[in-house]
């Protein structure tokens, strides 16, 4: 086993990735799951194991691809805020697979569920390949294959409103990929390598070489990898397609993307801010930080959260609230310090188990009573007391009630903005975490205190609630003993900022 | 390399681009799509050859062989997919408007009685012309179905009579060209029932 | 920076623009997804520009000697190899994306009975009135 | 290959194919039918085969005629796709799927409005 | 610089090509425009020396784009509807047309060979590639060794479409492993009638195109080619077979069960030489850890099964995506009785007023 451990960083991704062509060729729906749910643990089991090795040592693991030394072939770096993406992102995956139980057979045609979990396993095989490797192009390769597969699982919904919002989120999403790969060939052609260490440290050679006049192709390619990254990941502005995207997805869809999907490229757009381009030139000569991501942040925070207020359905409010709960993650690292990437890292965590929970939930409630609309949830607290129960636990870490893991986050948030004299911008912070009270309140409102319809029967579907409690339950567990994770995400902050250094001489001929 | 051997590779260059260009002219200035059609086929046919053949000239054994098949495949492929579309746009869209060419497989005096004994009221159907039917109809000259025969009749009356077979073919072709889908429906199930009628 | 040295950029970056315009202009959705190949292929032009040499031949040997013994010509210009290995792959994305793209084109055309943008728009708020009330 | 003009008489002919791909082109644009379009297409093809040839002679590595191979082949599927799918090709009508062929039904949607 | 005008009236007309789609509202005019797209770019490929994306391009432009968007075309309506001027599209590509233009600004000059790209990883795969790896084809040896978990990837993008195509376009009656029914007869009389001559010549073009991708296959180590390619070309002639002869022939001779089992075995292929490599010593995908003593055997070995699998899977998708768009039930006409009125339209006309132009206006 221990041979085996040296290659957990690319046994991460290629679990999840060989197993979906095995789904393809096993026609039975209930194997074609439990060989899902069994690659789905073990990948979670991997990623923890790369956390444990991850913090270990002080630089990040480095796993050669191909036998090839980093600048030739392609690198995997197991980072220690790599691994905490990786774990959280392969632990909802598992848990989400476990909910797809009825639902799924209801929504996915009878002879298909075996290609429904294919795609579902490569979607998380692009997420996991995208956050932990180290070379830019292969960032570009594993992003596509999470988009597409993505693309496919929304339109799932099966509903023709699914159709529409997965064409668009397609659009927008291609669109956003295009970007990038812009901004990923304006950088190679400045500095002649794609290996992600090697280009952090050719910019960093052009910089100091003329401080002041920035060489425009660098801009114009940090400028195309932002905006290509912040369409995919909804940042206000450019959001359009996730309310529809989120809202139309199957719940259990939406619980698997909820909780990975946009935090796995917020800690790209936090790779290429601090590492690629340096987080000096960035947020200091750039003032990227507090001129552009900061009004952003904030515009999205509060227009996220008042949209959330006036949805009809639930997966539509939740899908807002994730917009609000983005424009609290760019917050976080537009302060530019140590500090704040630590905020954005805990937000990252909270924020991923907290809203992967309420879709659970959402999950719940949809097989039970069939609808998502609000209305029809009256008297939920009298039919369905654990569900309802379920979802005021989650609401309430949304908002970031002391004991929950959101009040852990948003405390590293508001010592952060105090860390770098943002008081306004802490000020604002708490005013939206009010708004957030009234749309969740709003639910709890329409629950606990309208009676219930006399004719409804609701069903029971206890197997799609073990995941919902579980990640609520780390929630709350994480809100109580935080000291653990904090520190590991301060450690992983610290690491992301350190000086890159230059890559070891290439062996001239021979087979290094 | 000797000289001939380059100058009269040089030539059959010449030779080749001269036709492709000719070719390509005539693409634009022919009036017709059918005589366009031969000019594409022209510059495909004599262009091409006289091109790869007078790049033979310059290249080694391998070459010359990797030449001869691309050849052998554009005559193949290009020149018959002219023809597909060619017998595509006669017996979908594209009529016979030149007067002066005789369309020689409508068969106009035979069907003409037909027409007057079809079932059909003429102007309700829309003519549309399906080779594989109107085969068909050859066979069994009992059940026609109306709807080339309209066409045809229009083709074949008389030349004096051009204006009225002219605003005839005008409206068809209007009415056409207008109800595009309809007209598809209509010949496909006609093809439908010349299949029945034939099992 | 002159126009003899970089009108090559110039020029893809005005057919980039020509993509990108279809794709968020037109209506069509089917027009939209050719808008967006045009962009596509248009990104693999700026990667082929950025890794040719001048008077560089294609990154394959120029063999000397024969059979075994034969040895690469090191000496003649090679264009870089690396953009054309990257570009392979976005043109494979850039087709499987289509295909996805068209899929979902079909049944928004079977669900909806029509590809137009603003009448999907225009349908889903009639729906969403309808189920308000 | 060591032809004094061989560069010449090969950009001379590049340049002829590339006028008549000109003309194509105008046919293409303006063409009023559809089968205009088709035409130009196909014939933009083979000038584009032509192309790739001659492009291998002037940069001296003629071994590429792969390419030129692939392309008179997938040429001809592609003017056939057109014909096959359009509803300007009697191919089309010919394969209509017959009544054997049975709708897709449209699956209950899990949510009751 | 003699063929310095070639490329810019290439690139002229790829503009003036791009323009016109743009603006065509008869979109078969503009799929076929879209054709043109791809034709020109190849050529313009083979005249920047980039052999392996022009031969790409070629293949999947002409062959597998053109006939999925008149795939489409045939089961939605073919013109667009008027669209006014939208101003949010000038907005923003003319502002990211002025960023990318100042960009520009300090990129080396083009074809300048002192430019830093020419001197990173570039320079290393052209000077060491013939010992290291020994192929002719720099661009193959760097696809699938140097860089082969970029392939791994891309072949991963591939089997994602395919699966997303399948579960969005496979009709209940295919999916209950209905099995191909046989052709009838008479429905295929009529068809092969029809166009004798089409038939007959591809009847003779199958064969050299299927030989020619299996050579594209193989040469992909000397020429340009490889698993791409040829996995195109091969997946040519199923279609060519599918245009001629109908789609349900195509299921008779790569029934849909096969088709989805070689997708999956592509893709096993490559993942199971990477994983053997791992076993065997190296790191994923090290194929030198094969034959420790010599490398660069074990290298052609490794490069040699990967690119099959890539070749297996690529064309399994392609056919599975142009059959299942192909066998997608057409709206269906109603069966009319011999002599009564033509049906009225089929498609639903949507509320918006429709006006259908004369055909051709373009």
């Amino acid at each position: 086993m221990s041979g085996l451990k040296a290659h957990f960083p690319v046994l991460l991704v290629v679990v999840p990735l060989l197993t979906a062509p095995l789904l393809a060729l096993i026609r039975q729906k209930q194997v074609a799951r439990a060989l899902a749910l069994l690659s789905a643990l073990a990948t979670a089991v991997i990623g923890w194991g790369l956390v444990i090795a991850a913090r270990e040592q002080v630089e990040p693991l480095s796993y050669h691809l191909g036998g090839w030394p980093p600048p030739i072939g392609i690198e995997y770096v197991v980072s220690q805020a790599s691994a905490f993406v990786v774990a959280i992102v392969s632990s909802i995956a598992a848990l989400g697979l476990l909910l797809g139980t009825r639902e799924t057979r209801k929504e996915v045609t009878e002879g298909q569920q075996h290609l429904y979990y294919a795609a579902y396993l490569l979607c998380l095989a692009g997420l996991l390949g995208m956050a932990i490797t180290g070379d830019a192009f292969n960032v570009f390769v594993f992003l596509e294959i999470s988009s597409l597969s993505t693309y496919s699982l929304v339109a799932m919904g099966n509903r023709r409103r699914a159709f529409s919002a997965a064409f668009n989120y397609l659009i927008l999403g291609t669109i956003g990929g295009t970007f990038v790969l812009i901004g990923i060939g304006l950088l190679y052609q400045v500095t002649g390598t794609l290996n992600v260490q090697d280009i952090a440290h050719r910019v960093q050679e052009l910089e100091d070489v003329a401080p002041d006049s920035h060489n425009l192709t660098l801009l114009v390619a940090f400028v195309f990898m932002i905006v290509g990254l912040g369409l995919k990941l909804a940042v206000f502005p450019l959001h359009q397609w996730l309310p529809g995207a989120y809202a139309e997805a199957p719940a259990a869809v939406s619980a698997f993307l909820a909780g990975t999907a946009t935090k796995v490229i917020y800690f790209q757009l936090l790779r290429t801010t601090v590492v690629f381009f340096g987080a000096a030139h960035v947020f200091g000569a750039l003032r990227f930080g507090t001129h552009v991501l900061m009004p952003l942040s904030i515009a999205g925070m509060f227009i996220g959260s008042i949209a959330a207020i006036y949805q009809p359905t639930l997966k539509r409010m939740l899908a807002y609230s994730s917009v609000g709960q983005v424009g609290y993650l760019t917050l976080a690292l537009s302060f530019g310090t140590e500090a704040g990437v630590q905020a954005g890292l805990l937000h990252l965590g909270a924020h991923a188990v907290t809203k992967a929970g309420l879709f659970c939930v959402v999950a719940a409630i949809v097989a039970g009573v069939g609808s998502n609309r609000i209305q029809r949830l009256n008297g939920l607290g009298k039919r369905m007391p654990i569900v309802a129960f379920a979802f005021v636990l989650g609401g309430v870490g949304l908002i970031g009630v002391p004991g929950t893991s959101g009040f852990v986050s948003k405390w590293a948030l508001l010592q952060a903005a105090f860390a770098s004299e943002h008081y306004l911008v802490a000020g604002l912070v708490l005013l939206s975490s009010l708004v957030a009270v009234v749309y969740v309140w709003r639910i709890v409102e329409v629950m606990y205190f309208q009676a219930p319809p006399v004719d409804e029967k609701t069903t029971h579907d206890n197997l799609a609630m073990v995941p919902a409690l579980i990640l609520l339950g780390a929630s709350v567990l994480f809100g109580l003993f935080p000291d653990q994770v904090v520190e590991l995400a301060a450690d992983a902050a610290h690491q992301l900022f350190l000086e890159p250094g230059s890559l070891p001489p290439l062996p001239t001929g021979g087979h290094g | 390399m000797s000289l001939a051997l380059a100058i009269v590779g040089t030539v059959f260059l010449a030779g080749g681009v001269f036709f492709c260009v000719v070719g390509g002219i005539g693409l634009l200035r022919l009036p017709d799509f059918y005589s366009r059609c031969h000019a594409a086929g022209m510059t495909d046919s004599a262009g091409a050859m006289g091109i790869l053949v007078g790049l033979c000239f310059f290249a080694e054994p391998l070459v010359i062989v990797k030449l001869l098949t691309v050849v052998g495949f554009i005559w193949l492929s290009s020149v018959v997919s002219t023809h597909a579309l060619v017998k595509a746009a006669y017996a979908r869209g594209i009529k016979l408007e030149n007067p002066r060419v005789r369309d020689w497989t409508v068969r106009p005096a035979k069907t003409a009685a037909a027409e007057a004994a079809g079932d059909v009221p003429k102007a309700a159907k829309v003519p549309s012309l399906d080779l594989a039917a109107m085969a068909d109809s050859d066979a069994d000259a009992g059940s026609t179905s109306g709807g080339e025969q309209g066409l045809a009749q229009s083709h074949g009356a008389e030349s004096e009579s051009e204006s009225e077979s002219e605003s005839e073919s005008e409206s068809e072709s209007e009415s056409e060209s207008e109800s595009e889908s309809e007209s598809e429906s209509e010949s496909e199930s006609e093809s439908d029932d010349s299949e029945e009628s034939r099992t | 920076m002159t126009l003899a040295t970089h009108w090559h950029y110039w020029v893809v970056i005005a057919l980039m623009m020509t993509g990108l315009h279809i794709v968020i202009a037109r209506r069509n959705y089917v027009k939209k997804l050719m808008g967006l190949s045009i962009f596509q292929v248009s990104v693999i032009m700026l990667y082929v520009t950025m890794g040719k040499v001048a008077g560089g031949t294609a990154p394959v040997y120029v063999m000397e000697g024969e059979g075994h013994d034969a040895v690469p010509n090191l000496d003649v210009v090679y264009s870089n190899p690396v953009p054309h290995v990257l570009m392979l792959t976005a043109i494979v994305v850039g087709i499987a994306t289509m295909a996805l793209g068209l899929a979902l084109v079909v049944r928004i055309k079977e669900s909806y009975g029509t590809v137009e943008d603003d009448v999907v728009i225009e349908k889903d708020r009639a729906e969403e009135e309808s189920l308000e009330s | 290959m060591d032809f004094p003009y061989a560069t010449e008489v090969f950009f001379s002919a590049a340049l002829g194919i590339v006028v008549t791909m000109s003309l194509a082109l105008l046919r293409s644009i303006l063409g009023p039918s559809t089968y205009d379009r088709i035409l130009a297409l196909n014939s933009f093809g083979t000038k584009t085969v032509l192309l790739i040839a001659i492009a291998g002679f002037l940069d001296g590595r003629p071994e590429w005629l792969d390419l030129a191979i692939v392309y008179a082949l997938i040429n001809f599927i592609g003017t056939l796709a057109v014909l096959r799918f359009s509803k300007y090709g009697s191919l089309a009508a010919a394969t209509q799927p017959s009544d054997d062929e049975e709708e897709v039904p449209e699956r209950p949607s899990l949510e009751q409005p | 610089m003699t063929e310095l005008p070639l490329e810019a009236v290439l690139f002229v007309f790829l503009l003036v090509v791009g323009i016109v789609v743009g603006r065509l509202r008869n979109l078969f005019g503009a799929a076929m425009l879209t054709g043109i797209f791809s034709f020109l770019s190849a050529g313009l490929f083979t005249l920047l020396t980039a052999v392996d994306v022009a031969f790409t391009e070629a293949a999947v432009g002409a062959g597998i784009s053109t006939v999925l968007f008149l795939a489409t075309l045939a089961l939605t309506d073919d013109t667009e509807r008027e669209s006014e001027r939208s101003w949010l599209a000038i907005g923003v590509v003319s502002l990211t047309g002025l960023a990318l233009f100042f960009g520009t600004f300090d990129m080396p000059a083009f074809g300048d060979p002192d430019a830093p790209i020419h001197h990173g990883v570039g320079r290393h795969y052209l000077m060491h590639s013939w010992d290291e790896i020994g192929l002719p084809n720099v661009v193959t040896s760097v696809l699938a060794s140097y860089r082969g978990y970029d392939t791994f990837g891309e072949l991963a993008v591939v089997f994602t479409a395919g699966i997303g195509v399948l579960l969005l376009l496979r009709s209940k009656a295919a999916v209950m492993g209905a099995k191909a029914k046989p052709i009838p007869v008479r429905s295929r009389a009529p068809y092969v009638r029809e166009m004798p001559i089409v038939r007959a010549v591809a009847k003779v073009m199958l064969p050299f195109i299927l030989l020619f991708a299996l050579y594209v296959q193989a040469h992909g180590d000397f020429g340009p080619g490889g698993g791409f390619q040829a996995g195109v070309v091969f997946a040519a002639a199923f279609i060519l077979y599918g245009l001629v002869w109908g789609p349900r022939a195509v299921q008779g001779i790569a029934p849909e069960r096969m088709l989805e089992g070689g997708m999956a075995f592509g893709v096993l292929l490559y993942g199971g030489v990477g994983v053997a490599a791992l076993f065997a010593g190296g790191t994923f995908l090290d194929y030198s850890a094969f034959t420790p003593e010599h490398p660069s055997h074990g290298q052609h070995w490794g490069i040699f099964l990967v690119e099959l699998g890539v070749g297996i899977t690529v064309s399994a998708v392609m056919v599975v995506i142009y059959f299942v768009f192909t066998a997608r039930p057409r709206p269906r006409l109603p069966k009319r009785k011999k002599g009564a009125l033509a049906p009225p339209r089929l498609t639903a006309v949507p509320e918006l007023p429709v006006e259908t132009p004369k055909e051709g206006s373009s």
